[in-house]
This record gives structure tokens, C-alpha cells and sequence, in this order.
């Protein structure tokens, strides 16, 4: 257990944290009415975010260990024990589901009406679900809660979304469980090979042949791909998220997505580098297709939300990108901007649910001239869409450039080819604001005048205020974060590049240098 | 330390102030924030001037922003003679524009958020023209294009405001991807963004090569191209310039601050504070001349024909920044940013004049109020805003003690003895100068003088505009006139040139190795380019008006292709903007939809042909069933006898 | 001494008649019928194997078998007289609803 | 050719032929009327191998029983009018080919057996000594007397089947 360090406070803060919401469920169960359910659901996810908070400041920052650990058997025969613990990398994630799950139930306070029960149990199991994932140092009890966290979000999505709700519902299930049965043969094979034990940590000290790491990596890579969504395999994203409650939009926009990145970083790059660095050169050029074609498609996009599934199809094209390049800027860049990706699309999903509410309509053609309607509202969009192109300032930025700067630094050719994400980005987030907030809207358009849309109220101000204040502060101030970071990825770096480390190069981007 | 660090926070709190309680609070209160922030961070600037003018240049860090690993970027102020100039540009002007717009901006809707942007702006820029590395400039560089944004979309409601302010950003966007490659190659090369280690190894690193798509790139070279990219989609350079004539689209004062003064001359001011990287890549040098020269002659040209009182000043701004470009192409830094100084006033006088005309048309309930055709006779109206005009342009064209005519003919004295390229350049240069003339006498004649082309009871509805209009104007006219001064050239008045020696620790002094006779020779000659332009537009307008018609109609393709701006925007919209829409509706929805959708919904449909073949075998009959039993019990008897 | 070998043929072709009769008839009482014959071929070859090897539980099994086949028989025919009320068809290849 | 040899020959042939005759009647009744000559030969048959018990229980279950409740059913259903179709099923010679490969597999099975277990105890004139009934009485009371219960509950769970299925539905 060298590279673990026990808990060191009192409680077992870690498995408080995962397995609060869980304990909100029963008494859920004994409520009757509406309201008090809501307040109940709030409350709890209130005391797991301030239940989490100690580990921030608890963090030894200088170590890459694993910190807060907690152990115990659960299935002796099999090796199998209860291991969760988190680092420089998880830590974040934790923070952001909690909050997240905070405005969920605020935002979907009005507009849940019929089987609230059931929607807040589906939020806490779904918090828990996550949490239990970015936690988790066993493989058995990763991958029980990566499936557990399907079904909450499956109800979710199944039962409380838009029209051809079961259609999205079915297909992401489909989606996530395929890659998923992949990833469970990998995790079998892992098991035998690594001599009966699960523990992530045993694992990855082990060298693995050469061709065993090969179909491992892709196993895992099955499962990691479909859930960032890669490009090929994206398609599940757009219709989840045209179809999902905005509640759940945003946790799938906000954590979802990133356990796939995640999986990377605690998984195929620890224990199969030689894997990594042979796959590195096809990911690049697949994000770099992503962050283009992500892009590309949302010029022609006519749904508000689909429009913006697409863009984060880009973002997260840009994270893998940072990942991938395996060098320090572009791994913590990856990693920051998985963090600003939640934080902005989150607040931009948890708005168009806002606007969904009064208006009824997701269709961009049907808006027009809001900004007279709702200025504030206009307001709020502006900074986020600035934060989503990346202006300096905002945490879009911080996370853009270091990852740019970290492409760059791979392959220059991947660099430039990035950086016009960045125009693309401008291109289409600028005409959507224009459609939506900008043009005066044509004559028959049944907002402008009939039944006035009433502006921002004090619920929805106080949702979206924490996630603004973090987009100033990661913009102005990023070391905050930063500095979590530093002494994992450098010990992950030198991880996959054990047998190359000259500096964190990419031996594959060399080689596509010579190509180009 | 807080007194430099006040001059960008004064203008970033009043923008607070009015963009949070403008609406239901300040509404058209904002100028008492605004005004009062840009006067205190005038007043600090002077003080910072007066300071950096006895020799002290102030580089503080303010806390460090990123660290990531080896990359570590801190906030920081650097104030040197070079900063020192672009403050007093900025916040002087700022502070006039500011006045001018109380009184243009009266009764608009959107008081408060007017005021706001502007002072989010004048933040924007001073953190540009302050900064100590190359990110917080970077920073600075999208924050200005992000106003600019903003204020040219002003009055949002029209779609060709919102179109124009997307435009602009987008085409920024272009420049901007330059000048962020070349700022992650600089710390690549150098290990750092802090301008004074860069400059300080600048040295080290010339022969250095990259290789890149196969071929041997120069590295300085490179990353001075790439800076350069940036400053020309900032300061409308040739390729780039179509956002700044549709930036019109936005209220005056904003023309006149940002699109003439302070924003794009940012694309200059970083040239110049680059000039040590620049000065060590003859390639990137020559590539800065050519196209500041191209770009000042081929926007004189457009400018002869425009109609739009705005656009030929806008046009007229092109040029004077291909001006601009020109001076620091052949190295002579300090003259580009002198006349960059110069021209920040005359253009400014230019475009509130022109806006105190559209004011008072607009008063006068006369539509299409840009329009030049529509103006004439305006003299017997506007007496001062006529006179304030005629100084500006006097100014511009270059005619001699007035700002203009110092600084413009210091570029081309020194164009002139940049070799031969220089040589050519030089004519190019007094080519433009001659247009120049020609059309802004054109516009004064056009406005001013003859008879109201507008409909004639509106002719009796305009009068002067208000004082708090004027007022301004006429402070500019007296640096318009003045502001030339600081930097009269030897050959007049002996170590005349302060400006030179002011700005010589950063930008150097090219010691100049032509003749008397030469310098005679060319100021001379811009002189009389001055002078001919002026009486050509003179014959062309007043003596017989119909004149240009003929002229038009003789050369009708000529005018056509000059008027339709060359059709660049037609071939932009055709060569980029149509593929790219184009792509995303066809090519990639289809693929998205086809190719993925259809593995991805082909894989059950596949299931279920082959189930409906396995259907076939369900019957229904009983002895099928039986007859399935029977064969199956003998199989099995058959094989357990025989088989084994 | 009548050969063992002699019953178990005449139990088989009884037994095939029988499966020939089951399979290809068309109606649906004649096919019970069969069955019945089928189970008596069994019945024989059972008898048959008690009285040579000298062993009472075929008699025994053949008991139970004919429990087995009464039972049978009743609740087949109740089937039939139920399916026929709704319709008046006893065809086998009509009667095909289960078809998928 | 003993008289056992001619006694079975005679039944055999006789056997074949009903059954024969039992499964190719147009008429369900001629198909029962045979059968139930068939069931006279199989008790005399059994009687030759000395069950007599059997036999009887044969006449009277089998064929008073059984055959009375199927001459119940054609006569409720009156099938007669159906004889005009062709009796067979459309695909009758695949169960033909069936039935013959059957026979075929069986007989040929005959050849295989070739060790016989060793002979039970109880041997033709023990049984005779005591009775059939009364052996298989012991025999069937004490070693199978689980499955007599078992067969008796089947017989009870048959006919309560039977009622309720015939009853008349009420919807």
C-alpha cells in the first residue's frame, strides 16, 4: 500500500460523500407531498456538497498518492475489497457533481410536475452512481457503479424527457452498455493476468506484453470513446440530450460525459503506457476530427439544445486532444477544461431549461429579438457564450489555450488545426446568440408580444451564481485549480512515458511529423 | 504599484457599475460613472507619462496567473515610452469621445449599456497597451475585438448591425488564430512570454529553423508572420479588412474611438513593440511594407467612389494604417507610431464631424442620412463643424505645419531611403497621399459646399449641433493641428524630432542616410501631391459639377468594380462562408445521419431480418411440432447407436 | 419358445404405425387415437421384457402407463370439445393460432 | 412351427393389420370400433405372457373406458360430415418417411443389444404360485407405492381438468 495514504480524519468522509444521496432515497420514500420532496432532495444534496467540501482543503497537494483511502473486504474469495480513494485528478469531478446536482433539483423545480418521487430518487442515485465511479480504486466496484449510473439516467431520460424520449433512452443505454461488456473482458483479462487482485493501484505497477496491451487498450477504449463521445461514436449524445429533462441534460452534459475522459486518465494510460503512446497519433486525429466536424455541424443545427450537444461534442474533442498529447500542459489543460465544459455547458443547459420552461419550443427559428424580452436573461447567455468560445478572462480560455499550447507542443500540424476550433467556435455560437437574442423575430412569431416571457427570477439567479463565480475565478485565477494537479499528472506522465520521458514527448507525434 | 494598476481598473468599475444597476437604476445617468472613470485614468496616465518622461519604466508582475509545469504566465505592467504614447493616445481621445457621446447618445434606449461597453473597452485596450507579455496582451487583443463586438452591434434590433458586429469579431477571430500560434511559438522558442527575456534572447535564435509540412522554415521569421497575421485581421490590413467599412453599422463615437483611434492601431502597436523580433527577419520586414504599402493605395481607390460619408473615412482609415504598416516595414518604428499618434487625432476630428452632420440630418428627419449625395450646402448650417473639417482635412492631406503633413511625410522620407523597395514604395505611398487628397476634398465638397441635395423643408430644420458636441471637436481640432509638433523633422528645426528621441530607447532611431537634397526633394513632392489632389477635387466638384458623372459613365466598369469594394466580400462569402454552411448542411448532417445513424440503427434492423426468417419455422401446425420431435428423438437414437 | 426379439419388432411397427398415424392425420381425435396405439406398442414391449426377464416392474410400469395414458385422453378430448365451441373445426392444419 | 410360435404369428399379424386399419379408417368410429379389436388381441397377447392382470385391466380401462369417452367426443362433435377432404395432412409423406426410418432405427437396434441383464427373481412359476394380482399388489404397495400416489393425485388433477375445461365459459 506504498502508493495510498489512509484516511486521515475522523469520519469516513469519502463513502459519506458517495453514499449520502442514497440514503436520502428511503426517506424520500416516506413522503407524500410534492413540495416537501423537493425540499427534502435540495437539503440533501446540500450536506453531501458541504459533506465534500473538507476534502479540498484536507488535500496534500504535494503528493500524486492517493489520498483519503478507505479499505475494507467485501469478497475476499475473488480478491474483491471495498478500496475508494481519490487524487489530484478525481477530486475536481467530485466537487462538480455535487454542485451539479444541487441545480438540478433547483432548475427542475417548477417544471418536474407529475411523478416527482420518482424524478428526485432517479437525481440521487444517479449522484451516487457518479460519485461511486470517480471514487473508486477497485476495478469490481467501478464497474458496478458505471453500469448502476446508467439506469437513473435511463429513467431520466426514458421517462421524463421530450417526444421520442424512449428512442434517445434506449439507444444510449445500448450505446454506453456495449462499450461497457467490452471493457468488463478487459477488466477479467486485467484480473487473471495481474495475479487475482482488482486493486487499480496493483494493477498498474504490473508490465503487461506488449499484445496483450494492445487489445486491452482497445477493450477499454470501446467503453472510454462512446461515453466522451468520440467522433464516430457520438450520435447517442444529440438525441440524449434533445430528449432529456433539463435536469438531466445537465448532469449528462456536466459529469457524464467526463467519466469517459476519466477512464483514460485512471485506467488506459496507467496501466497499458506503451498502449497509449501506440494508440496516442489515431485518438489526436480523431479529436481533431471531432473538434471540426462537432463544429461544422452546428451551423446547420435548427434545435437550441441539439446545437449545443454538438458543441460539446467539440469541447470534449479539445479535451481529448489535451489529453492525448501527453505532455504536462496538455494533460492539466484536458483535465481543467473538462471541469470548465461542466461548468459552462451545465449553466447553458440549465438556461435553455430555463427558457424551455416559457416558451415551450427548443426550434431557434422560433425566437427572436429576446434581448428586448429578457435582458437579463441576454445577459447571463452572453457571458457564457463568450465563455464557450474562450475568451480570455473566462475559464473557456484557460482550458483552450493550455491544451492548444500542449498540441502544439506535440505536433505543430495538430496545433494549428486545433486552433481553428476556435474559429468555428466563434462562427456558430455567435449566430446562434444573434437568432435567439439579436434579430427582431418575424411578424407571426407568437412571443414577442401575446403573453410577455417574464425575465430571470431569484431560483433560477441563485442556480446559475455559483457556476458564473467559477467561470471568473478558473478565468482570472487558475492556480486555485491548478495546483491540484501538478504532482498527479506529472506522476502519470512519467507513467506512460517511463521508456521516453525526454521532457513528457510524444513519440508518436514525432513520427507524424516526419509524415507531414 | 495601485496607482498603475488604477489606470485600466477606474474604466473595468464603471463598466461594473453600469452594466449591473444600468437598467433599472442608472438608465441615462451613466455618464456621471463613465466620464469621471476616464478622466481619472487620463489624469494617472499623465502622471505615469510625466514619470516614464524623466526616465523611469515601470515593470511590475501583479500576481501570477497560469502554472503549468514549465509554462508560467504572470499578470504584469510594463509602462515604457512606447506604452506612454498609447495612453496618452487612448485615454485623451478616450475622454473627448466619451464628452461627445453624452451628447450624441442622448435619448438612446440603451444609455447605460452604451457607456458600459465603451468603458469595458477603454479596460480592454489599457490592459493591451500595458501589458508585460505577450498573454495579457493576447487578453487584452479578444477583449477589444469582444467590445467591438458589442458596440458595432449596438442597436441590435437592425440585422445588419448584428450581422456586421459577427463580422467583425469573426474576421478578428482569423487574426486572433495567428497571433495565438505565434504567442505558443514564441514561449516554445523562448521558454517565456515576458516581453523583456523574449526581446532580451531574440538574438540567440536567428538562424534557428523549423521544419514544417517538410520544408526548412525560418523560425523568427515564422513567428513574426504569424504575429504579424494577428495585427492585420486587427487593424483591417489587406485580407482582413473587410469588417472595418460594415463596422459603420455602430453609433459614431464608436467609429471614431475604436475603428479609427485606439483599436486599430493596436495591430501597429504591437509591430511596433516587436520590433526587436521583427527587425532580426528581413522576409517578415519586407512582408509588413508590401502590405502596409498595398493596402494604402488600394483603399484610396476605394474611397474615390464610396457615397457613405462613414465609409470613406473608414476607407480612408485603411489606408493611413497601410501608412502605418508601411513606416514600420522599412524599419522606421518611431515615425509609424508617430503618425499613428497624429492620425488618432485628425481621424477622431474626421469621424465626430461627420457624426455632428449625421446628428443634426437626423434631427432634421432627413432619411438616409449617410448618404453624401443626399448632403451639400451644409457650410451656411454648420459654420463650426464645417471649419473643424476643413482643419482635419488639411491635416490629412498633408498640407505643411499641420500634424499630417510631419508625420506623413517622415514615413515617406524614410520609405524613400529603404533601398529600392523602398523606392517603390515611396511612389505607392505619394500615389495614395494624391488620392487621399482627392477624396477627402471630395467629401468636403460633397457635404459642404453647392446646393442641399435633400429634401428642402428638412434643409431648414439643421442647425449647429449642441455645445457638448462642438466642444470636443474643437479641443480635437487643436490637436489635430498641434499634435504634429512634437515631431517636426531636423531638416527644420534641429533635434526637432522629440517624438524620435522619446520613443528611441524602444523602438531605436534609424539614422538616416540620405541627402538633404533627397529629403528637400520629398517633401517637396508630397507637398505637391497635397496640392494637386486638392485641386483636382476642386475642378471635379465645384468648378463643374457634372464632371464626375461623364467621368463615371466613361469609365463604367472601373467605377462599378471600385464601388462594389473589388467584390472581396462576394469572393469571401463565396470562397469560405457558403463551403463552410454548405459542408455543415449537406456533407456532414448526411454523414452524420446516413453513415452513423444507419450503423447505428442498421444493427437492430439486421436482428430483425433475421428473426422474421426464424419465424418461418413457427408454424403453428402441431404435427409440425411433432414431426420436428420425432426427427430430433432419432437423431439422437441414431447417434448414440451408431455414431459412437 | 417365441423369441424376446419377435415382441420388441411387433411393438416398434405397432409403435411407427401408430407415429405414421399421429403425424399425417388431419383430424385431431384420430390423432389421440394414434397416440393411444403408440402407448399400447409400449405397453407390449413392456409386458414383454416382464415376462422374460423375470421381472414384475414392467407389468407395474405398464399400470402406471395406462393411468398415465387415461388421464391423458381425458383432459386431450376436453381440449378438443373446448376448442371446438369457439370453432367448429377439429382440422389440425387449421387450428393454427399459436403460428408466429 | 410349436403351437406358441402359431399363437404368436396369429396375433402378431392380426395386431399389425387393426392397427393398421385403426390408423387409415376415413371414419373416427370404424378407427375406434378397430381399436377396440385391437385391445381384445393385446389382451390375449397378454395373457400368453401370463399378465393377466393386465389383461383385464386392459379390457376394462383401455378399452371400456377410453375407448367409450372417444366414441363420446366423435359422437358430440358428429364428424362424420368432415369425411369428404382427404384425410391426410399435406405433408404426410415426410411423417411416412419418418415413421418408416423410425422402424427401421429400432429394429436395427435389436442387432446392437447383445448383453441381456441378469434375470429378477421372480420367475413365471413363482408368479403363477401366488397370482399375478397378488405380486403385483405386494410389489406395487410397498417399493412403488409413491408413485401410486402420485398417479392418483395425476388422475384427480385429470379430472378436475376435464370438467372445468368442458364447462361453458361465462363471460
Amino acid at each position: 500500500m506504498e502508493n495510498m495514504i489512509m484516511n486521515q480524519l475522523d469520519y469516513p468522509i469519502l463513502s459519506w460523500t458517495v453514499f449520502l444521496p442514497l440514503i436520502g432515497i428511503p426517506i424520500l420514500l416516506l413522503i407524500r407531498n410534492a413540495k416537501a420532496i423537493r425540499w427534502t432532495t435540495l437539503l440533501m444534496t446540500i450536506i453531501t456538497f458541504f459533506v465534500s467540501l473538507p476534502l479540498l482543503c484536507g488535500f496534500d497537494k504535494t503528493t500524486y498518492k492517493m489520498q483519503f483511502v478507505e479499505k475494507s473486504e467485501w469478497i475476499p474469495s475473488w480478491g474483491i475489497n471495498y478500496l475508494i480513494g481519490i487524487d489530484g485528478i478525481s477530486i475536481f469531478f467530485i466537487l462538480l457533481t455535487t454542485l451539479l446536482s444541487i441545480l438540478c433539483v433547483l432548475v427542475s423545480w417548477k417544471s418536474v410536475g407529475t411523478k416527482v418521487k420518482e424524478f428526485h430518487i432517479a437525481i440521487l442515485a444517479m449522484e451516487t452512481g457518479m460519485l461511486g465511479v470517480f471514487v473508486a480504486m477497485d476495478f469490481f466496484l467501478f464497474y458496478l457503479f458505471w453500469e448502476a449510473m446508467l439506469i437513473p439516467m435511463f429513467i431520466l431520460i426514458g421517462v421524463f424527457g421530450g417526444e421520442n424520449r424512449v428512442y434517445a433512452a434506449v439507444k444510449f443505454f445500448l450505446y454506453t452498455l456495449a462499450g461497457s461488456l467490452l471493457m468488463l473482458v478487459g477488466i477479467v483479462v486485467l484480473y487473471l493476468y495481474g495475479g487475482r487482485t482488482l486493486d487499480i493501484m496493483a494493477l498498474s505497477q504490473i508490465q503487461y506484453p506488449i499484445k496483450m496491451q494492445y487489445w486491452l487498450f482497445m477493450a477499454f477504449f470501446a467503453a472510454f470513446a462512446v461515453k466522451v463521445p468520440m467522433f464516430p461514436v457520438h450520435t447517442w449524445l444529440p438525441d440524449a440530450h434533445t430528449e432529456a429533462p433539463t435536469a438531466g441534460s445537465v448532469i449528462l452534459a456536466g459529469v457524464l460525459i467526463k467519466m469517459g475522459a476519466y477512464g483514460f486518465l485512471r485506467f488506459s494510460m496507467p496501466m497499458l503506457p506503451d498502449a497509449t503512446l501506440f494508440f496516442s497519433g489515431p485518438i489526436l486525429v480523431l479529436s481533431i476530427i471531432a473538434i471540426i466536424y462537432g463544429a461544422l455541424v452546428c451551423f446547420a443545427q435548427k434545435d437550441f439544445k441539439r446545437l449545443i450537444a454538438y458543441s460539446s461534442v467539440s469541447h470534449m474533442g479539445f479535451v481529448t486532444l489535451g489529453l492525448f498529447a501527453l505532455n504536462t500542459q496538455g494533460m492539466e489543460g484536458g483535465i481543467l477544461q473538462m471541469v470548465n465544459h461542466g461548468v459552462i455547458t451545465g449553466a447553458m443547459f440549465l438556461m435553455i431549461g430555463m427558457i424551455y420552461e416559457r416558451t415551450h419550443t427548443r426550434v431557434i427559428a422560433d425566437y427572436g429579438g429576446f434581448a428586448k424580452l429578457v435582458p437579463w436573461y441576454a445577459g447571463f447567455f452572453m457571458v457564457l457564450t463568450f465563455a464557450s468560445i474562450g475568451l480570455p478572462g473566462t475559464n473557456g480560455f484557460i482550458g483552450e489555450f493550455l491544451i492548444i499550447f500542449g498540441a502544439f507542443k506535440a505536433n505543430m500540424i495538430l496545433g494549428v488545426f486545433a486552433a481553428t476550433g476556435i474559429i468555428l467556435g466563434a462562427g456558430y455560437m455567435l449566430t446562434l446568440y444573434q437568432k435567439i437574442f439579436f434579430q427582431d423575430a418575424d411578424p407571426d412569431y407568437e412571443f414577442s408580444g401575446k403573453h410577455p416571457v417574464r425575465d430571470l427570477e431569484l431560483r433560477e439567479v441563485i442556480t446559475l451564481l455559483p457556476l458564473f463565480v467559477l467561470i471568473f475565478w478558473i478565468g482570472f485565477y487558475p492556480n486555485t485549480f491548478l495546483e491540484y494537479m501538478h504532482s498527479s499528472v506529472e506522476h502519470l506522465l512519467q507513467q506512460v512515458n517511463q521508456n521516453v520521458y525526454a521532457g513528457g514527448e510524444n513519440v508518436f507525434a514525432k513520427y507524424i511529423m516526419e509524415i507531414f | 504599484m495601485l496607482k498603475y494598476i488604477l489606470i485600466p481598473l477606474l474604466p473595468l468599475l464603471s463598466f461594473i457599475i453600469n452594466i449591473l444597476f444600468g437598467r433599472n437604476y442608472i438608465k441615462n445617468r451613466a455618464h456621471w460613472i463613465a466620464v469621471p472613470a476616464i478622466l481619472g485614468s487620463f489624469v494617472l496616465a499623465v502622471s505615469a507619462c510625466i514619470e516614464v518622461l524623466n526616465g523611469k519604466v515601470i515593470d511590475i508582475n501583479v500576481y501570477s496567473w497560469i502554472v503549468s509545469g514549465s509554462f508560467n504566465v504572470s499578470v504584469g505592467i510594463l509602462i515604457d515610452q512606447l506604452t506612454a504614447v498609447m495612453l496618452m493616445v487612448v485615454t485623451s481621445i478616450g475622454s473627448l469621445i466619451f464628452i461627445y457621446s453624452v451628447g450624441y447618445m442622448h435619448g438612446d434606449k440603451g444609455y447605460y449599456r452604451f457607456f458600459a461597453y465603451l468603458s469595458l473597452f477603454i479596460f480592454s485596450m489599457l490592459t493591451l497597451v500595458m501589458a508585460n507579455n505577450f498573454l495579457i496582451m493576447y487578453l487584452g487583443w479578444e477583449a477589444v475585438g469582444l467590445c467591438s463586438y458589442f458596440l458595432i452591434g449596438f442597436w441590435f434590433h437592425k440585422k445588419s448591425a448584428g450581422d456586421a458586429g459577427k463580422k467583425a469579431f469573426i474576421v478578428n477571430r482569423f487574426g486572433d488564430f495567428g497571433f495565438g500560434l505565434g504567442v505558443i511559438l514564441i514561449f516554445l522558442t523562448f521558454g517565456s512570454l515576458n516581453y523583456m527575456e523574449v526581446f532580451g534572447a531574440a538574438g540567440g535564435i536567428v538562424g534557428q529553423t523549423i521544419t514544417l509540412l517538410g520544408y526548412k522554415v525560418d523560425l523568427i521569421t515564422l513567428i513574426c508572420l504569424l504575429l504579424f497575421c494577428g495585427a492585420m485581421g486587427k487593424s483591417a490590413q489587406f485580407p482582413f479588412h473587410v469588417w472595418l467599412p460594415d463596422a459603420m453599422e455602430g453609433p459614431t463615437p464608436v467609429s471614431a474611438l475604436i475603428h479609427a483611434a485606439t483599436m486599430v492601431t493596436a495591430g501597429v502597436f504591437m509591430v511596433a513593440r516587436c520590433n526587436t523580433l521583427f527587425s532580426y527577419s528581413q522576409t517578415a520586414m519586407n512582408t509588413v511594407a508590401i502590405v502596409g504599402g498595398f493596402t494604402a493605395i488600394f483603399a484610396a481607390t476605394i474611397a474615390l467612389v464610396q457615397n457613405d460619408i462613414k465609409r470613406v473615412i473608414a476607407y480612408s482609415t485603411v489606408s493611413q494604417l497601410g501608412y502605418m504598416f508601411l513606416a514600420l516595414g522599412v524599419g522606421a518604428y518611431s515615425a509609424g507610431v508617430f503618425h499613428l499618434y497624429t492620425h488618432a487625432f485628425f481621424k477622431a476630428l474626421l469621424f465626430l464631424g461627420s457624426g455632428s452632420v449625421i446628428h443634426a440630418l437626423h434631427h432634421a428627419k432627413q432619411d438616409d442620412e449617410q448618404n453624401m449625395q443626399v448632403m451639400g450646402g451644409l457650410k451656411k448650417h454648420m459654420p463650426i463643424t464645417y471649419w473643424v473639417f476643413i482643419l482635419a482635412t488639411l491635416s490629412i492631406t498633408g498640407i505643411p505645419f499641420l500634424s499630417g503633413f510631419f508625420s506623413k511625410d517622415e514615413i515617406l522620407w524614410q520609405t524613400f531611403q529603404a533601398g529600392d523597395l523602398g523606392k517603390f514604395l515611396w511612389f505607392l505611398g505619394a500615389l495614395a497621399a494624391l488620392l487621399t487628397a482627392f477624396y477627402s476634398w471630395r467629401l468636403i465638397y460633397l457635404t459642404f459646399h453647392g446646393e442641399y441635395r435633400g429634401d428642402t423643408e428638412c434643409e431648414s430644420r439643421i442647425h449647429e449641433s449642441p455645445l457638448v458636441i462642438t466642444i470636443p471637436l474643437m479641443l480635437l481640432a487643436v490637436g489635430a493641428v498641434a499634435a504634429g509638433w512634437v515631431g517636426i523633422p531636423p531638416v527644420f528645426l534641429e533635434h526637432g524630432d522629440k517624438i524620435g528621441y522619446f520613443l528611441a530607447p524602444v523602438l531605436g532611431h534609424p539614422e538616416g542616410h540620405g541627402t538633404h537634397a533627397q529629403e528637400y526633394f520629398v517633401i517637396a513632392s508630397s507637398i505637391f501631391v497635397a496640392i494637386a489632389g486638392w485641386v483636382i477635387a476642386y475642378i471635379m466638384y465645384i468648378k463643374n459639377p457634372g464632371l464626375p458623372e461623364k467621368l463615371f459613365s466613361a469609365f463604367r466598369p472601373v467605377h462599378k468594380v471600385l464601388f462594389n469594394k473589388y467584390y472581396i466580400d462576394e469572393f469571401y462569402d463565396k470562397t469560405i462562408v457558403q463551403p463552410v454552411l454548405k459542408a455543415s448542411d449537406k456533407i456532414i448532417l448526411a454523414f452524420d445521419v446516413n453513415v452513423i445513424e444507419g450503423v447505428v440503427n442498421g444493427v437492430p434492423s439486421l436482428i430483425g431480418v433475421f428473426s422474421k426468417g426464424l419465424r418461418k419455422i413457427q408454424t403453428g401446425l402441431l404435427s409440425n411440432y411433432a414431426a420436428v420431435m420425432a426427427i430430433g428423438v432419432l437423431c439422437v437414437v441414431g447417434y448414440m447407436f451408431f455414431m459412437r | 419358445m417365441v423369441p424376446l426379439n419377435w415382441y420388441i419388432i411387433l411393438s416398434a411397427v405397432m409403435f411407427s404405425i401408430g407415429m405414421f398415424g399421429f403425424l399425417s392425420r388431419r383430424n385431431l381425435v384420430i390423432m389421440f387415437i394414434c397416440l393411444e396405439l403408440m402407448l399400447n406398442a409400449v405397453n407390449v414391449s413392456l409386458v414383454a421384457f416382464s415376462h422374460y426377464l423375470q421381472s414384475i416392474n414392467g407389468q407395474i410400469l405398464v399400470f402406471f402407463v395406462i393411468t398415465v395414458a387415461a388421464a391423458e385422453a381425458a383432459i386431450g378430448l376436453a381440449i378438443i370439445i373446448a376448442y371446438y365451441k369457439n370453432n367448429p373445426t377439429i382440422k389440425v392444419d387449421e387450428i393454427n393460432i399459436l403460428k408466429g | 412351427m410349436t403351437l406358441q410360435q402359431i399363437y404368436f404369428g396369429y396375433f402378431a399379424t392380426m395386431m399389425t393389420i387393426i392397427s393398421l386399419l385403426v390408423v387409415s379408417r376415413k371414419n373416427p368410429v370404424h378407427s375406434v370400433l378397430w381399436m377396440l379389436v385391437l385391445f381384445v388381441h393385446m389382451a390375449g397377447l397378454y395373457l400368453f405372457l401370463n399378465a393377466e392382470f393386465l389383461a383385464a385391466v386392459q379390457i376394462i380401462v383401455y378399452a371400456g373406458a377410453i375407448m367409450v369417452l372417444f366414441l363420446f367426443v366423435i359422437m358430440l362433435l358428429n364428424l362424420r360430415k368432415e369425411e369428404k377432404e382427404f384425410r391426410l395432412q399435406k405433408q404426410w409423406p415426410v411423417s411416412a418417411v419418418t415413421a418408416v426410418l423410425f422402424l427401421v432405427v429400432l429394429v436395427s437396434i435389436l442387432g446392437k443389444i447383445t448383453v441381456l441383464p441378469e434375470l429378477g427373481e421372480y420367475s413365471i412359476d413363482m408368479i403363477n404360485a401366488q397370482g399375478s394380482l397378488m405380486t403385483i399388489g405386494n410389489v406395487l404397495y410397498t417399493k412403488y407405492l409413491l408413485p401410486f400416489e402420485i398417479a392418483s393425485v395425476l388422475l384427480l388433477v385429470a379430472i378436475v381438468g376435464a370438467v372445468v375445461l368442458a364447462k361453458k365459459r361465462i363471460e
